[in-house]
C-alpha cells in the first residue's frame, strides 16, 4: 500500500502521469476506483484484497482519458486488460504508467511495458476454482439442461447493461445491440432477447476476454454471465491456443486464421 | 413505398412443368411492395425483356425481381435490360426457380411453395437494394509474364508488339524452357532450337521487355490494373555488367561433376555454368550449393581467371518491386521421371530413360552430339522400346488425364531413332494414337510406314534387366495374344506431364485457383480458357493443362491479346459491390472506433486508416477505410465488425437479414 | 399424421456452393425441398447472428457451406469462417442451443451431387429432430402479460 | 378518508393472504430464491418473507414492466390496422409487503405519468392495484428515507399498512378506500386496534441532510465542477435506474415480423451515453458527468419543480446494485454543502 503510494507521488510530483487510477475506500466497506491529480491526496490510495476491478476500463474513458497521462494501479486482468486495449489500439503506450499488483498483492517494478510483458508470460492466468468448477458443471449438462439454465438465468436481465459497461473491452461507441437497422437483437428484455444479447456479447468477447470476471460482478441481478465470457477463453485457448492479453501485440483470434485449425463437425 | 416488378419465367417448360408459375405470379402480386408480378415463356428472349422494359417505364418500377434461371447465368442481362428501361442495373435481383427449384424437384404444391417462398426472399431484398454506380480504376500498362518458355516468350513478345512495357521473369538462368531441350519438333521434324533461339534473342534486345532470370515472384498485391508485384532476383554472384559472356570461368571452375539439369542428367556442368550454349543471357551463375567457395570458404577460381573481375560471392538477393496491371501465367510443365515407375525398375536401370532425355541424346548439341548412345555403356542401342502413357490416362497412379503431346513426340522419337540407326529396330508400346493435329495423323502414319517403326497395341507390364539387356513383358492386344518377353537395348517412357513443382505455392500467392492435379483454372473451359478467376490474370502454355508448340503458342498469343485489350483502356469500370465503413456527423464522425481487427482478415490489404482531425490539425480519431480499387466484395470484414460499421453494397445487413426474416413471414 | 416437414435455411457462398447447388440443377439431380438458399458473397460474409435470426424466425435447421480450404474465391474469406463456426459452435453448444440442427459443409462448384446430398442428409437428420420448439418456445415466451 | 387503525393477529395475516388470491387477485410478494428475497407472482403464503431490508429491484413494473405492449398492428399492401391493447384485461393485483418508500415510489412515478399527459396504461394498472404495505423494522446505511421526507412506518402510498408488533401480531393501518373495501370483505380477521404504539416497532433511519437544501442548491449548479468530480468512476451502465422505484424513462420501440408487429415501451436510462444521441450524430448528454447530473437534478430539482414530488424515496437500491459504488446518499450529503 505504502509501495503503491509512493510511487504514485513520484509519478505525479515527476509530472510523468497527471492521474494515477487506483482504488479508495468506499461507502459500506466497500472499495472503489480513485482518480488523484495531486500528490498531496496519495494517501487516500489503499489496495487490499477487496481491489479486484479492473480499472483499466478507465483508460478508454472520455472524461478520464482526457486529464492526459494516465498512471493505473492493475492487476493481472487489469495488465491484460492494457495488452488487449493497445493491441486493439485504444490505448496508447505512450500514455499509460502501470503500477503492476502481483498475486501477492505488492507492487511490481515495471519500468516499461515490455516488463510487463515478460511477466504476464509467467503469471498466473488460471480461473478460479470456483469459475472453473461452474463451467465444468454447465459443460456436463445435457442440451436441455444447458438450454434450461441459460434461458432461466438471463430471463430476469432488464438489459441494464451493467455487464458490457462494466467490460473494459465493450468500448465501442455503439454497441451491436443497439443497432436498429436492422434490428440484431430483440429490443425487449425478454427470454428472446435475453439469450441473444448474452450469446452476442459472449461472442464479440471470445478470444479478447481476459476473465477478470467483472461483468458477472457488475450485474445487480447476479446472473453469472461472466461465466459465457470464461468459457469463450477457455475455448480460444482449447481451439487456437490463444490466452488474450499476453502482449502488447496480441493477433485477435477472430480476425487470425492458421491453415492447420481442426474443426471436427464441417462436413 | 416500393414499387417492385417480379416476372415470372416458364423457361419454355424448364420452370413451368414443375412449378405452377401462374400461382406463383398471384401469390408474389399479393406481398406489399409489389406492383406488378407476371408470368412469360422466356423471359430472356427479346420480348420477355421488353416486358421489363415497358413495365419498368409504365409501372415506374423501383425494383426489379426476375424469377428465372441463376443469377450466374442471366443476371447481368436483366441488369442491362433494367438499364435500358432507366432503372439502375443494381435494382434488380434474380430468384433462381430453375437450378435451385424447378431442376431439382418434382411437380407438387411444396416445389410451388418454395418457388414462392424463394421469390419472396428476394422480393424483400430489392426493397433493400441500392441504386450503386460502378467504380473507375486506371490501369498501369505494364504486365509482368511469369516463365520464359516458349509460351512465356511469345506473350511477352507479343505485348511487347502492342507497344506496351513487358516484365519477363523467369525462375532459372536461360529463358527458352523445355523447347529449348527438345531436338526436332513434331510434325515437321525442324530443329527446335533453330526456331526457338531467334525469339529468345528477340526477347532479349526488344526494348520493351525488362527480362529477369534466375528470378522468381515473391508477392503480389492489388488488382487488376493495379497490381504490386514483389520479385526476388537470386544473387547470380556475377556483376552483369561487367561480365562478357567469355566463358572463361565456366571452363576452369574445379567442380565439374554436377548432372546438368538442361541434359536431363545425362551431361555434366561445372558450379559457374551457362546452362547451355544459346542461353539468353548468355552469361553465368553459381550454383552456390554445388560451390567449393560457398562450401568451404575457399577455391576463388572463378574470381581469379575473370578478366572483367566480374564476379561477386557477396551479391545478396535483390528484390525488385513493380507496378503492374496484368499478369500472364506461363510457368509450364515437368514430366514425371522413371523413378515414378517401380514396374519400369523405379529409376535404377540406366537405360530406361524418360522423353526428355531422349530429346538430349538426339540433340545435335546434346551430350551424344546427337548420336543415340545407351547411358549405361554409350554404346548404339540395336532394339529399342518406347512405352506411351507412362502414368498418363492411369487413375491408379492418380493420373487419369491424357498428356496430349506423347502420342506425336513418341512417334517423332522412333523415327529420329529410324533416322540415325538405320539398321535398329524401334517398337512403340500405346493404348491409343491420339495424332489430332494438323498433319498430326500423317506424321504417325509416315513413322509407321515409311520409318517401319513397329507399333504393338500393349500395356507393358514389367521391365526386367538381364545381362545389360531389358526384358519387356507386353502382349499384343490386337492380336489377343498370350503375354510374351521381348528383349531391348533401351527403352524410353513417354512420361506424363505433370503441373510444374511450384506451380501450388505461386497459385496461393497470386490468389490464382488451381485443379486437383495443380494445374492452374482457367475461368471458364470453353469460354474464358486463357483467363483466371483473378481479374488481370492469364494463362498461356502447358501451366494449364500439358500442350504442345502450336497450342501454347496461339494460347499465349490469346493471353496476349486479352492483355492487350485490357491496356486498350485508360480506366477499367468495377462492380460497386464492395465494402463501405460508415460516416457521421461530428463529434462521432462513425460508429467505427478503430480498433481495426478487420484489417488483418482483409486479404486485399483494403482497409486504410483514415485520420479525423480538427481545424487545427490535431488527429480526433482514426477510424478505418475501405480502399475501393481493393476491394473485391467477400464480406469477411463484414461480419466481423463488431459495431456493425462496415456494410457490403448488395449484400448489406439490411438486405440479408430481410431475406432470412421473409422466407419465412410473409409480408 | 403425415410427416414432419423441417424448414431448413442454407447459407452459402456464391463461388462454390451456391454454383454447386446450380450445378445440382444442371445435372437433375432431385433433392428434399425443405431447404431454401440465401445467396452470400463469401462464407467470410455470413454474420453469425444471422443463424439466431433463422432459428428466431422459424427455422428447424440451418446449412452453411462455402468453398473448400484453399478454394476462396477471395483466398480466406472460408478460414475465417471457419475460425468463426469453431467458436461460435461451442458457444451455441454451451448455451443449449442444438448445434445438430446447424451442418456445416464445404461442397464445390462441381459437387452438385455432394450438394443433393447434404440437403438429404440434412433434412433427413431434422425430420428425425423434429421442430426446434425450445427456441420457438423461448421467442414466444416475451412480455409478462398480454393484453 | 380518515385512517383507520386496527389489529390483524399473524395466524389472519394467511388467511387474508388467501382470501386475497381465492378472490381471484394476482398477488405480488416477497420470496427468497436462490438467496435473494425478491417479489414474485402468486407464490404460495409459505413462502413470503417478511425479514427483508429491500429487494435488489423495485416494485415498479407491476404498473410500469420493462417492457409494455402498447399496441399491435398488422401491415400489408392494403395498409396498416392497429388493434389497441385492451386495458380491461388489466388483472387486479395486491401488492404484498411493499415497504413505505416502495408504496411512496409509486406516488413519484404517478407525478410522472399522470402529469401533462393522462397514460392510460400506467393508469389502468394503478387503479387495478392494492397495496398492502409493512413498516420497516430493519434498514442498512443505505437506506435515507428520512432524508426524503419518508420514514419506515410512512403511510403514504400503501392502501393498507402493516407493522409487526411486539406480541408477532401486526397493526394495520387502513388508509384508502379500497384499503377499507379489504378490510370490509374480510372484517372477521380483523380486530380492534391494540394500544401499542407502532412507532416503538420501526427501524431508525437517521436524516442525514436536507432535500429542500439540496434542491436549493442545484438550481444554480449546473456547471459545477462536483458533477465531473464525482463521476469519474460512472462507467454508464443502467443498473440504478432499472432497480429505482420513481426512474420512468422507456423507450418506443416497433417489433415486427413479416405483416404482423407490436409497438414496445421498454426501460430506458438517461445514464446511457445514447440516450441523448440525435439522427445528426449530436449528442446534448456528451459525457457520463452530465449524464449523472442530470440523474441527480432530475430527481431532486426538475421533478419538485414541475411534478411537485421527488423523484427519489430513499430505498438505497441504487447505491446497492451500483458496480462502482456511486452512492446516491454521499453525493447527496455532498450536494448539501455545495456553495
Amino acid at each position: 500500500m505504502e509501495s503503491i503510494r509512493k510511487r504514485a507521488k513520484e509519478l505525479l510530483d515527476s509530472k510523468q502521469v497527471q492521474v494515477i487510477i487506483g482504488y479508495e475506500n468506499g461507502t459500506s466497506n466497500k472499495v472503489r476506483a480513485s482518480f488523484i491529480k495531486d500528490s498531496a491526496q496519495v494517501d487516500k490510495l489503499i489496495y487490499d484484497e477487496r481491489c479486484t476491478q479492473n480499472l483499466a476500463l478507465y483508460l478508454v474513458k472520455h472524461e478520464v482519458k482526457h486529464l492526459g497521462k494516465m498512471g493505473i494501479v492493475a492487476t493481472i486482468p487489469a495488465m491484460r486488460t492494457i495488452n488487449m486495449l493497445i493491441s486493439e489500439e485504444q490505448v496508447k503506450p505512450e500514455n499509460i504508467v502501470v503500477l503492476g499488483i502481483g498475486e501477492d498483492g505488492k507492487l511490481l517494478d515495471f519500468p516499461d511495458l515490455t516488463v510487463m510483458e515478460s511477466f504476464l508470460q509467467k503469471a498466473n492466468i488460471e480461473l478460479t476454482a470456483k469459475d472453473k468448477e461452474a463451467i465444468e458443471k454447465l459443460k456436463k449438462m445435457t442440451t436441455q439442461e444447458k438450454f434450461d439454465y441459460w434461458s432461466n438465468a438471463l430471463e430476469t436481465c432488464f438489459k441494464c447493461y451493467a455487464c458490457r459497461s462494466a467490460c473494459p473491452l465493450c468500448y465501442c461507441t455503439r454497441c451491436a445491440v443497439e443497432c436498429n437497422q436492422p434490428q440484431w437483437i430483440p429490443v425487449q428484455a425478454s427470454k428472446n432477447g435475453n439469450y441473444e444479447w448474452h450469446m452476442l456479447r459472449a461472442m464479440h468477447l471470445s478470444g479478447r476476454c481476459v476473465s477478470c470476471g467483472d461483468c458477472g460482478r457488475a450485474c445487480p441481478l447476479d446472473i453469472p454471465v461472466h461465466l459465457l465470457t470464461m468459457h469463450m477463453a477457455e475455448e480460444s485457448k482449447r481451439l487456437f491456443g490463444v490466452d488474450s492479453g499476453l502482449s502488447m501485440k496480441m493477433e485477435s483470434v477472430l480476425s487470425n486464421y492458421k491453415l492447420d485449425d481442426k474443426d471436427n463437425f464441417i462436413l | 413505398m416500393a414499387r417492385i416488378g417480379v416476372f415470372i419465367c416458364h423457361c419454355g417448360e424448364n420452370i413451368s412443368a414443375t412449378v405452377d408459375v401462374v400461382k406463383v405470379a398471384e401469390e408474389i402480386g399479393k406481398l406489399k411492395g409489389v406492383a406488378h408480378s407476371v408470368e412469360y415463356k422466356y423471359m430472356c428472349s427479346d420480348p420477355g425483356q421488353n416486358l421489363v422494359i415497358e413495365a419498368i417505364k409504365e409501372k415506374k418500377l423501383t425494383g426489379v425481381v426476375v424469377a428465372a434461371c441463376s443469377p450466374r447465368m442471366h443476371e447481368p442481362t436483366f441488369r442491362k435490360a433494367c438499364e435500358n428501361a432507366g432503372l439502375n442495373p443494381f435494382l434488380c435481383e434474380m430468384a433462381n426457380l430453375r437450378e435451385h427449384c424447378s431442376w431439382v424437384h418434382e411437380r407438387n404444391d411444396t416445389t410451388t411453395e418454395k418457388a414462392i417462398d424463394i421469390v419472396r426472399t428476394l422480393v424483400a431484398k430489392v426493397q433493400r437494394n441500392a441504386a450503386l454506380q460502378p467504380i473507375k480504376v486506371p490501369v498501369t500498362k505494364k504486365a509482368l509474364v511469369i516463365g520464359g518458355g516458349v509460351a512465356g516468350i511469345q506473350a511477352a513478345l507479343d505485348i511487347a508488339n502492342c507497344g506496351h512495357k513487358v516484365i519477363l521473369v523467369e525462375r532459372s538462368p536461360s529463358i527458352g524452357g523445355h523447347m529449348a531441350q527438345l531436338s526436332e519438333t513434331f510434325p515437321t521434324l525442324d530443329c527446335s532450337q533453330c526456331i526457338l533461339t531467334p525469339r529468345m534473342v528477340e526477347v532479349a534486345q526488344h526494348p520493351n521487355i525488362t527480362l529477369y532470370t534466375y528470378a522468381e515472384v515473391e508477392g503480389l498485391e492489388g488488382f487488376i490494373g493495379n497490381f504490386k508485384v514483389k520479385i526476388r532476383k537470386k544473387s547470380k554472384s556475377l556483376d552483369e555488367k561487367l561480365c562478357t559472356g567469355c566463358g572463361l570461368c565456366t571452363t576452369k571452375c574445379p567442380q565439374k561433376k554436377i548432372p546438368s539439369e538442361f541434359e536431363q542428367g545425362l551431361g555434366l556442368r561445372r558450379a559457374i555454368y551457362v546452362p547451355f550454349p544459346q542461353a539468353v543471357p548468355n552469361k553465368p551463375v553459381i550454383d552456390k550449393e554445388n560451390c567449393t567457395y560457398y562450401k568451404t570458404g575457399k577455391c576463388k577460381v572463378c574470381e581469379v581467371v575473370c578478366p572483367t573481375k566480374a564476379i561477386r560471392f557477396d551479391q545478396p538477393d535483390e528484390i525488385i518491386e513493380e507496378s503492374i496491371g496484368a499478369i500472364v501465367l506461363a510457368t509450364g510443365f515437368e514430366v514425371k521421371r522413371s523413378d515414378f515407375f517401380p514396374e519400369y525398375g523405379h529409376g535404377k536401370y540406366k537405360d530406361v530413360i524418360d522423353g526428355l532425355q531422349f530429346e538430349r541424346l538426339a540433340s545435335a548439341s546434346g551430350p551424344t552430339q546427337g548420336v543415340i548412345r545407351r547411358p549405361s555403356d554409350n554404346e548404339i542401342p540395336k532394339r529399342i522400346a518406347f512405352i506411351a502413357c507412362a502414368g498418363s490416362r492411369d487413375p491408379a497412379k492418380g493420373i487419369e488425364y491424357c498428356s496430349r503431346i506423347c502420342c506425336m513426340y513418341t512417334a517423332k522419337h522412333a523415327m529420329l531413332y529410324k533416322h540415325k540407326v538405320h539398321e535398329g529396330d524401334a517398337y512403340v508400346y500405346y493404348m491409343d494414337i491420339r495424332a489430332a493435329g494438323k498433319n498430326y495423323e500423317e506424321f504417325v502414319r509416315r513413322a509407321i510406314e515409311e520409318d517401319h517403326v513397329h507399333y504393338v497395341r500393349s500395356r507393358v507390364s514389367t521391365i526386367i534387366e538381364r545381362n545389360g539387356k531389358y526384358i519387356l513383358k507386353v502382349a499384343d492386344t490386337l492380336l489377343g495374344a498370350q503375354p510374351q518377353e521381348v528383349e531391348f537395348d533401351m527403352v524410353v517412357l513417354a512420361t506424363a506431364g505433370i503441373a510444374s513443382p511450384g506451380a501450388e505455392n505461386l497459385a496461393q500467392t497470386l490468389h490464382v485457383s488451381y485443379d486437383q492435379h495443380k494445374f492452374f483454372a482457367e475461368a471458364h473451359p470453353k469460354l474464358r480458357p486463357v483467363e483466371t478467376n483473378t481479374a488481370g490474370i492469364f494463362l498461356a502454355g502447358a501451366c494449364q493443362t500439358t500442350r504442345d508448340i502450336p497450342d501454347s503458342v496461339s494460347m499465349a498469343s490469346g493471353a496476349a491479346v486479352k492483355v492487350a485489350g485490357l491496356f486498350s483502356q485508360t480506366e477499367l469500370t468495377r462492380d460497386p459491390l464492395i465494402a463501405q465503413v460508415n460516416r457521421l456527423g461530428p463529434p462521432l464522425y462513425s460508429t467505427c472506433v478503430g480498433c481495426f481487427m478487420c484489417q488483418p482478415v482483409c486479404p486485399y490489404q483494403a482497409i486504410e486508416r483514415e485520420e479525423i482531425k480538427s481545424r487545427d490539425g490535431k488527429v480526433i480519431k482514426v477510424l478505418a477505410k475501405i480502399n475501393e480499387g481493393l476491394c473485391q466484395g467477400c464480406g469477411t470484414c463484414i461480419a466481423l465488425c463488431r459495431s456493425k460499421s462496415i456494410d457490403i453494397h448488395g449484400y448489406t445487413n439490411q438486405q440479408v437479414y430481410s431475406e432470412v426474416v421473409a422466407l419465412f413471414n410473409e409480408f | 399424421m403425415s410427416e414432419f416437414e423441417p424448414k431448413i435455411v442454407a447459407f452459402v457462398c456464391n463461388w462454390c456452393t451456391y454454383a454447386g447447388a446450380d450445378l445440382t440443377g444442371t445435372s437433375r439431380i432431385k433433392y428434399a425441398a425443405n431447404v431454401k438458399i440465401i445467396r452470400f458473397p463469401c462464407t467470410g460474409r455470413i454474420d453469425f447472428m444471422l443463424l439466431m435470426k433463422a432459428f428466431q424466425n422459424g427455422a428447424d435447421g440451418i446449412i452453411v457451406s462455402g468453398c473448400h480450404p484453399n478454394d476462396c474465391h477471395y483466398s480466406s474469406g472460408n478460414f475465417h469462417a471457419k475460425r468463426r463456426w469453431m467458436a461460435f459452435r461451442e458457444l451455441l453448444d454451451y448455451m443449449g442451443v442444438d448445434v445438430e440442427r446447424i451442418t456445416f459443409s464445404w461442397v464445390s462448384a462441381a459437387e452438385g451431387a455432394r450438394w443433393a446430398e447434404i440437403v438429404n442428409t440434412t433434412t433427413e437428420k431434422l425430420r428425425k429432430l423434429g421442430p426446434y420448439t425450445n427456441y420457438q418456445n423461448l421467442v414466444k415466451s416475451g412480455i409478462e402479460e398480454e393484453l | 378518508m380518515e385512517l383507520e387503525r386496527k389489529l390483524i393477529k399473524k395466524a389472519s395475516l394467511e388467511k387474508l393472504y388467501q382470501k386475497l388470491q381465492a378472490n381471484g387477485n394476482k398477488i405480488f410478494a416477497p420470496i427468497i430464491k436462490d438467496g435473494k428475497t425478491e417479489f414474485h407472482y402468486n407464490p404460495s403464503y409459505a413462502e413470503v418473507t417478511y425479514d427483508h431490508i429491500q429487494t435488489i429491484q423495485s416494485l415498479k413494473n407491476t404498473v410500469f414492466p420493462k417492457i409494455e405492449n402498447l399496441v399491435r398492428f398488422t401491415t400489408d399492401r392494403n395498409g396498416t390496422e392497429v388493434t389497441e391493447v385492451d386495458l380491461a384485461k388489466v388483472p387486479s393485483l395486491v401488492l404484498w409487503g411493499a415497504h413505505p418508500c416502495d408504496a411512496a415510489g409509486f406516488k413519484a412515478l404517478k407525478s410522472i405519468f399522470m402529469w401533462d399527459y393522462k397514460d392510460e396504461y400506467f393508469n389502468s394498472r394503478m387503479n387495478k392495484m392494492v397495496v398492502i404495505g409493512l413498516s420497516c423494522y430493519k434498514c442498512d446505511d443505505n437506506c435515507f428515507c428520512t432524508s426524503v421526507g419518508l420514514n419506515p412506518g410512512a403511510t403514504n402510498g400503501s392502501d393498507i399498512l402493516l407493522t409487526k408488533l411486539s406480541t408477532g401480531d401486526y397493526l394495520a393501518e387502513i388508509i384508502t378506500e379500497k384499503g377499507k373495501e379489504i378490510v370490509n370483505a374480510a372484517a372477521e380477521l380483523f380486530e380492534a386496534a391494540p394500544a401499542e404504539a407502532k412507532e416503538g416497532n420501526l427501524a431508525q433511519v437517521k436524516q442525514q441532510f436536507s432535500h429542500e437544501k439540496v434542491t436549493k442548491n442545484l438550481a444554480g449548479a449546473f456547471e459545477h465542477p462536483f458533477w465531473v468530480e464525482n463521476s469519474l468512476r460512472c462507467i454508464g451502465c443502467g443498473a440504478c435506474a432499472f432497480v429505482c422505484p420513481a426512474c420512468a424513462c422507456f423507450d418506443i420501440q416497433d417489433e415486427t415480423k413479416g405483416k404482423t408487429g407490436k409497438r414496445l415501451r421498454c426501460w430506458d436510462s438517461c445514464g446511457f451515453g445514447l440516450f441523448t444521441i440525435h439522427t445528426s450524430g449530436h449528442n446534448p448528454r456528451e459525457v457520463q458527468s452530465q449524464r449523472w447530473r442530470q440523474r441527480i437534478m432530475h430527481k431532486f430539482s426538475y421533478m419538485p419543480e414541475r411534478n411537485e414530488s421527488l423523484g427519489c424515496i430513499g430505498c438505497g437500491r441504487c447505491s446497492r446494485a451500483c458496480p462502482v459504488d456511486m452512492n446516491i446518499l454521499e453525493q447527496l450529503i455532498a450536494l448539501e454543502k455545495i456553495q
